[in-house]
């Protein structure tokens, strides 16, 4: 019920790999030379490729949290990083819907030849929310604040590359050069979400070090100012935030209209998805972005008159998947763990447990059919770099027997026993607020008893379970999900990499234990540097067929993203990246005179 | 006689509650120490979950444990935690970057308001139902009332959220929990939306309460009817009005009295699981929230100011039992 | 005057910041009866709770047979309790409303005289109960089924059982009908009769205390202002306060010429 | 009514409740394990008496088929009947209640996501949230009575300090320490254990209300004049409790257990809101009422509320127990009364 994707916090930054379309490039010449003799004082807009709108009302969004802080250095929860997406703006934006890089407050930018430096040209005219001017200085100042060690930003880390972090230095009056340390293939993407912050507003607090205590939800909305479509009107603790139009906002429609269309957003808090729902189906608030398929099937049971505009956009980037224990636990104390080693270590068991998994059971009965079977870690909805090159065997209780009598477990009456003649049994540990992970683990539980394996369930606290999984390693099966930010597989090299934090079933080893782990951290390596699209490609195919061959997790499923937004709005951009659907608000207005609240 | 009763119970109410703010002072400071040596004993901080990210060196974490103070020993951050109270202040909440005091009063309110406006609808439902069934006994309707209260007292508050959720639904009402966005600026919508938002939560508890304050009445109520002055009054041939507020009403009032002020000791603990489940703003979903993130100066802050609301109620309603029963005070 | 068996001395008791007793000393001799006299909330009744040992004195201290009664433990204690019985003020509180008559009489025997058998504890029990002029029905019955007289003696047959030398009596007239408080009296004569008793009455009534005692004290806000054989003190009082009540007990023994001699119920205050 | 005679109805009414409840349960149609995958989330089984061409017969159901364009929707198919008997033999071999002719199903309450007979898990569910509350108001009780009685009889420091000690226990919120105990716990402990210990917990802290009842109790015995009349007779503090405080306390103490019983049985409804409840696949009251909140408002399936209205009839029963054991608190004779006769 609370907290029920328990993935929030294994958020992956996006990083990704993209040159700027030639369509953008061009767009962007156009605009550089069009505006400045028509518009005089008027910035260098960009222009939405979407249809013209009409201007006014109000839209009423649901969060599921109440955010947590308004200084985008401290965001670290979701709902403050949706919150940082209406109020500020990056220089380069992952475009959600594609999946790709595009231009925002950097009108253009260039790569060196050794792809070490990148120059970004400021939009001319920029202005902050509260009219002042944004400068190349704004930006240095962002990146200093940043990427200073004594600030202790969380987000500092983003921007490391093979352990250092880039310079910056203004070239001209609205240009920055950024230098990398190393060459690094997807660097672009490196931009996206970090807000430029305005230092007339900041610096004071950043000389005195505190910085990170400004900002907070408690600051008046005259202290914030920021280049995001949308700025602070009012906030009233857990109930809501209004959010009015920016009047110095940079983007256009192709009419001329000064974007964005609507005049006010307010976001409401909704603990539960109960109340979210109705509240949804009531007309009380506008999008709906973390539909379930029941949700889903209800709305979409609605009169025609009434219905939404509902959308199923197939996978998303969250996957769920179940991992045994791999760490080397000699001389830990842990004797149970210890005795059901030979067996819960071995990649035989790993593939009779996956044979034996009803997948297709699970997207049909958790997801009522709207989730998508996994074969590996990367999902179908990840359209860059899903590969397609791994294929799951088909289910198969009898193989799956046969591998076990294979490892020398063998069924003595109803029970399997293993060579010790000891039952073959495991307690699978999963996030006791997430309902789905329970019933797909009963399922798991259910397949399994069909062997002769009994399956306990421990259903954890969140912070718990990641404290025995990543730290006191005390656990012998777990399920967790991951949810990327992102496509591009350097999200994953944290988990991938044997001496990653996140490599779940044996973190941060010294030396890769086996030759396949040593395979991949090579093949990672590999294409991190590499400007080659296509290399980059066949490398992480083949880091996939690894994964899928074995299995040191077994993807199960990964639901779908399921959106639904009020019949009346237009130019709705749904993406399979979070967040869903209120990346596009600049450009969302009602179609219906009557739907203007 | 009077006057030396008089001369003698204040010093007794003074001593009383002195004495009992002492023992409340030891009470809250040992409950302070359990909860930090609480979240001490739990697995997982406030940063496991930020750890478990992989955009965060160990460095970064290391910084961030460092300026959470996460690493300093137990006593230490209690010891400060104590100067920072005499200063006003509750420690600073780790996921909202500002003093707990400043997130905690807003929702004191919230859950303030929801406890009042339960406690309003229980008392106008049950006192003049439960005034009806003891003047009227014998009557059917009153045996109906009786069985409906009882009831109402074994319907869990959380199945009646979960039944008041459905009706909502199928019927279309708009009465989700939880706070809404006001339809329109005025003071109206504003008024409309907030009445929506509290209507679920508040008939969910009023529904668990509302039974005891009718129980109480009506039993209160027969007992004043039977008592002889009372008798005398109607036999005097009273107005059946002034008798029923000039004399009944004042001596069925008393036991209602402290059991107001044992239930206003609840205004801060008994509605966190409903808010919960509702998505009221008040200190429930706060509350949980910070535990979950182990956001630990928040929990002791809403710990320390429920526990503070029990014990002060207590108290009143001892000090108003000191004060209404006769037998007691002298 | 044979012995002092059961002596106190320079007992305070203070409650608070009300001073209950402030140094009273009093000692009973075998076999007399003795009224305590006095307005309500003077002292009495902690006086006589001290006596019994129920209570512990501020200062001062409670001698029987020449031994301390406090530090007492063990057999010796018992054998104190089996020797100095306190009858409480209201018989309705001082019996356990859930058990019968019999079992009542027979606590005292089942605390204190274990050598006795069950059987042979119910025999001294009943023996009692008719001793004091209880129907054989009361056996059977709850202290809410009654009267005030019957549970009087109930209470007394119940002190008696143990066969003590000194026995202490809270206010046992209160509350009681004027022939019946007679009756109780004359009980209490006919058992000094039979036996070495020792009685203290404690009482507010002048008359109940005239009837029913050889010696008085008086007392007023937690100290002795007079003690004096009845005679004596039905002759002429010494302390002022004593002769005020004997003067309005007087008063109201002429006005009513024809009633009983005991005239008590709550007039005295 | 009599007084003793009403208890008597009242206590059997509980007992007789449960028994009924623990006998479905054994004869319960389907095991509370057993996943129909091919029946997942399907309506309550319609049992009929008239065949489409409007022939009474014996009790029958209709064959069911998932529909193919919908998940979660059925067709019956009249056509093919399967008899239903009371009593009859299952295909395991067991007794049940009501047993339809094999390839026939029954689910008279329909089924969860995952296919589960909800009739079955309401029964079986039923005793695992009994248990849970029978196992807290045995061990708080135990509690309330010792700490209680020893502050009541006691008085001075240790009434204060366990007067004291209950209000700390009232103001701490349990849910930490849950979370606390499950994650201290070694992974392989049962899940059954692992709940039972979580409810031992729960009681643990819950005796603090009790506790100060049962004090107040002993307390004003102890100032009772027959208590004080058997100190006059040497009796010590074991003596005065057994003999005079305990009997007054047995009436509060079954009372209170029928107050605590349901109150408990909730604590395990709301744990398993915050989704610490017992371990899948165990039903329990709690776990199918948390999860069938969202679908009581995304879909009109209002059968899933059936654990629903059990839990609301045992609370109520429970509520008629506690009064009639607050009636033993007062001697059958009645309260003693001051006037004389």
């Amino acid at each position: 019920m609370l907290n029920r994707k328990l993935i929030q916090g294994l958020v992956f930054k996006r990083r990704g790999h993209c040159s700027p379309s030639g369509l953008t490039s061009l767009l962007a010449l156009l605009l550089t030379l069009l505006p400045v003799g028509l518009w005089g004082q008027d910035p260098e807009f960009l222009v939405s490729r979407s249809p013209v709108g009409r201007p006014g009302g109000r839209l009423v969004v649901s969060l599921r949290a109440e955010p947590k802080t308004l200084l985008p250095l401290n965001a670290l929860d979701a709902s403050s990083k949706e919150i940082q997406g209406l109020l500020h703006a990056d220089l380069i934006h992952i475009h959600r819907p594609s999946q790709e890089t595009r231009s925002a407050l950097a009108q253009q930018w260039s790569r060196s030849r050794d792809g070490m430096r990148y120059t970004l040209r400021l939009r001319r005219g920029l202005k902050f929310s509260d009219g002042q001017p944004l400068t190349v200085a704004d930006v240095l100042f962002t990146f200093q604040v940043l990427l200073d060690e004594a600030v202790k930003a969380p987000g500092r880390d983003l921007l490391r590359v093979e352990g250092k972090f880039p310079t910056l230095r203004a070239v001209g009056e609205d240009s920055v050069e950024v230098a990398l340390p190393a060459p690094y293939a997807p660097a672009e993407r490196l931009f996206d979400s970090i807000a430029i912050l305005p230092r007339h507003k900041l610096e004071a607090a950043y000389r005195s070090g505190k910085i990170l205590e400004k900002w907070t939800m408690g600051a008046a909305a005259s202290e914030i100012a920021g280049t995001g479509p949308f700025r602070l009107k009012e906030y009233l603790p857990g109930q809501r935030m209004v959010f009015e139009r920016n009047p110095h906002y940079w983007k256009r429609d192709s009419a001329g209209v000064r974007l964005p269309y609507l005049n006010e957003v307010v976001m409401i808090f909704s603990p539960n998805p109960e109340a979210e729902l109705l509240r949804f189906r009531a007309g009380e608030s506008h999008l709906h972005s973390r539909l379930t398929a029941r949700g889903y099937s209800s709305l979409s049971g609605l009169p025609p008159q009434e219905r939404p505009m509902l959308q199923d956009l197939g996978p998303g980037l969250e996957q769920h998947f179940l991992f045994f224990n791999q760490n080397d636990l000699t001389g830990s104390g842990m004797s149970a763990l210890l005795a059901k080693r030979s067996w819960l270590q071995d990649v035989r068991f790993r593939r009779a447990i996956s044979l034996a998994i009803d997948r297709a059971g699970i997207a049909r009965l958790v997801f009522q059919g709207k989730a998508s079977v996994l074969s590996s870690h990367v999902s179908p909805g990840n359209r860059l770099w899903f590969s397609g090159a791994s294929s799951l065997p088909a289910r198969s209780v009898e193989e799956a027997r046969r591998q076990l009598k294979a490892m020398g477990l063998i069924l003595k009456g109803d029970v399997l026993v293993d060579p010790s003649g000891s039952p073959v049994s495991f307690t699978i540990a999963m996030n006791a607020a997430n309902s789905e992970q329970r019933q797909m683990a009963a399922i798991i539980q259910e397949d399994l008893r069909g062997l002769g394996i009994t399956v306990a369930l421990a259903p954890l606290e969140f912070r718990s379970l990641i404290d025995r999984v990543l730290n006191t390693k005390d656990y012998e099966a777990a399920i967790l999900a991951l949810r990327d930010g992102d496509v591009d597989p350097t999200a994953q090299m944290p988990m991938l990499l044997s001496n990653g934090r996140m490599h779940f079933w044996r973190p941060n080893q010294a030396q890769p234990a086996t030759e396949w782990e040593a395979e991949i951290d090579r093949l990672m390596k590999r294409q991190i540097s590499d400007g080659n699209e296509k290399r980059r490609k066949e490398n992480y195919a083949q880091v996939q067929r690894i994964i899928s061959r074995e299995l040191p997790f077994l993807a199960l499923v990964s639901p779908h993203v399921l959106i639904a937004a009020h019949r009346n709005l237009r130019n709705v951009q749904p993406s399979v990246l979070a967040p869903h659907l209120i990346d596009g608000l600049d450009e969302m207005y009602w179609a219906a005179e009557n739907n203007k609240p | 006689m009077p006057a030396t009763q008089t001369s003698e119970r204040v010093p007794g109410w003074v001593s009383v509650v002195l004495s009992r703010s002492l023992q409340a002072a030891v009470t809250l400071g040992l409950l302070s120490f359990c909860s930090f040596a609480l979240f001490e004993w739990i697995p997982g901080d406030f940063l496991t979950e930020t750890a478990a990210s992989p955009a965060v060196s160990p460095e970064t974490l290391a910084g961030l444990r460092d300026r959470y103070g996460l690493d300093t020993p137990l006593g230490i951050r209690y010891a400060s935690w104590l100067e920072g109270l005499t200063r006003g202040q509750l420690g600073p909440s780790l996921s909202y970057h500002r003093d707990a005091m400043g997130l905690l009063l807003p929702r004191l309110g919230a859950t303030v308001l929801l406890n009042l406006t339960a406690l309003l609808v229980a008392l106008v439902v049950a006192l003049p139902l439960a005034i009806f069934a003891a003047q009227n006994p014998e009557s059917r309707f009153a045996g109906w009332v009786g069985r409906g209260m009882q009831a109402s007292l074994a319907l869990p508050e959380l199945v009646l959220v979960l039944a008041l959720f459905a009706v909502a639904q199928a019927y279309g009402v708009p009465m989700p929990g939880g706070a809404a966005a006001p339809a329109d600026e005025s003071w109206l919508g504003g008024l409309y939306s907030l009445l929506t938002g509290l209507a679920t939560p508040a008939i969910a508890l009023a529904a668990g309460t509302a039974p005891s304050y009718f129980g109480h009445m009506r039993a209160a109520w027969s007992e004043a009817l039977a008592e002889s002055y009372v008798i005398a009054a109607r036999q005097a041939g009273l107005p059946p009005k002034v008798v029923r507020w000039r004399y009944l009403f004042p001596a069925a009032a008393n036991p209602m009295v402290s059991l107001l002020g044992g239930s206003l000791g609840g205004i801060l603990s008994a509605s966190l699981l409903v808010e919960t489940v509702t998505g009221w703003p008040g200190l429930g979903p706060l509350l949980l929230e910070a535990v979950f993130s182990r956001d630990v100066y928040v929990v002791v802050g809403a710990v320390m100011f429920a526990a503070s609301a029990q014990m002060a109620g207590n108290l009143a309603a001892d000090l108003v039992i000191l004060r209404m029963d006769p037998r007691i005070r002298s | 005057m044979s012995e002092a068996i059961l002596v106190a001395q320079g007992l305070e008791r203070r409650y608070r910041r009300a001073c209950a007793l402030d140094g009273v000393s009093v000692s009973i001799s075998a076999g007399e009866s003795l009224a305590i006299v006095g307005e309500s909330g003077c002292g009495k009744s902690t006086l006589l709770r001290c006596l019994a040992g129920l209570e512990r004195a501020d200062a001062g201290s409670v001698h029987f047979g020449g031994a301390e009664v406090s530090p007492l433990r063990g057999e010796d204690r018992k054998r104190f309790c089996r020797s100095v019985q306190l009858v409480l003020q209201d018989a309705t509180r001082a019996l356990n409303p859930w058990w019968s008559g019999l079992t009542l009489v027979r606590e005292p025997l089942d605390l204190l005289r274990r050598d006795l058998s069950m059987p042979e504890r119910e025999t001294v029990a009943r023996c009692w109960m008719d001793r004091v002029g209880l129907p054989a029905s009361v056996v059977e019955r709850l202290p809410g089924e009654l009267s005030g007289g019957q549970r009087q003696r109930l209470l007394l047959a119940r002190a008696m059982t143990l066969s003590p030398s000194v026995l202490l009596l809270d206010e046992p007239l209160a509350g009681l009908d004027p022939p019946i408080q007679a009756a109780i009296l004359e009980l209490l004569k006919g058992l000094r009769s039979e036996r070495p008793l020792a009685t203290v009455l404690v009482t507010h009534s002048l008359g109940a205390a005239a009837q029913g005692a050889e010696r008085i004290v008086v007392m007023r806000s937690g100290r002795l202002v007079e003690q004096q054989t009845m005679t004596a003190f039905l002759a002429g009082p010494q302390d002022p306060y004593s002769r005020e009540i004997l003067a309005g007990w007087q008063a109201r023994q002429a006005n009513f010429v024809k009633s009983p001699p005991i005239k008590s119920s709550g007039s005295a205050h | 009514m009599t007084r003793p005679a009403w208890r008597l109805q009242a206590v059997s009414a509980l007992a007789i409740w449960y028994a009924l409840l623990a006998g479905f349960a054994w004869m319960a149609p389907y095991s509370w394990r057993e996943q129909h995958r091919e029946f997942a989330s399907a309506p309550p089984t319609a049992i009929r008496f008239v065949d489409p061409t409007g022939v009474w017969r014996m009790p029958f159901v209709c064959s069911l088929a998932p529909a193919p364009d919908s998940p979660g929707s059925y067709r019956e198919d009249c056509a093919v009947r399967h008899d239903v008997w009371l009593f009859g033999r299952a295909q395991d071999g067991r007794m049940v209640v009501l047993c339809p002719e094999q390839p026939g199903v029954l689910f008279l309450f329909g089924t969860d996501e995952l296919g589960r007979d909800i009739f079955s898990r309401s029964l079986a569910g039923g005793l695992v949230t009994f248990a849970t509350g029978v196992v807290a108001t045995l061990v708080a009780l135990f509690l309330a009575f010792l700490g209680g009685s020893l502050a009541g009889l006691l008085g001075g420091w240790p009434d204060l300090l366990i007067s004291r000690g209950t209000e700390l226990l009232m103001a701490l919120p349990a849910l930490y320490l849950l979370l606390a105990l499950r994650a201290a716990l070694p992974i392989q402990t049962p899940p059954l254990l692992a709940f039972a210990l979580a409810v031992a917990l729960i009681s643990l802290l819950g005796w603090a209300r009790p506790a100060r009842l049962l004090r107040g109790v002993v307390m004003s015995s102890r100032g009772e004049g027959y208590v004080l009349a058997a100190r006059g007779f040497g009796a010590g503090p074991v003596y005065l409790l057994r003999k005079h405080i305990f009997p007054r306390l047995r009436g509060v103490l079954g009372a209170q257990a029928a107050v605590l019983l349901p109150q408990f049985m909730l604590v395990e409804v709301a744990l398993s809101f915050l989704g610490l409840g017992v371990a899948e696949p165990l039903p329990s009251w709690g776990t199918m009422l948390s999860s069938i909140q969202y679908d009581l408002v995304a879909d009109r399936r209002s059968w899933l509320g059936f654990p629903a209205i059990l839990l609301t009839a045992s609370i109520l029963i429970s509520g008629r127990v506690a009064r009639a054991m607050e009636l033993r608190s007062q001697p059958a004779g009645g309260a003693p009364r001051e006037t004389t006769p």
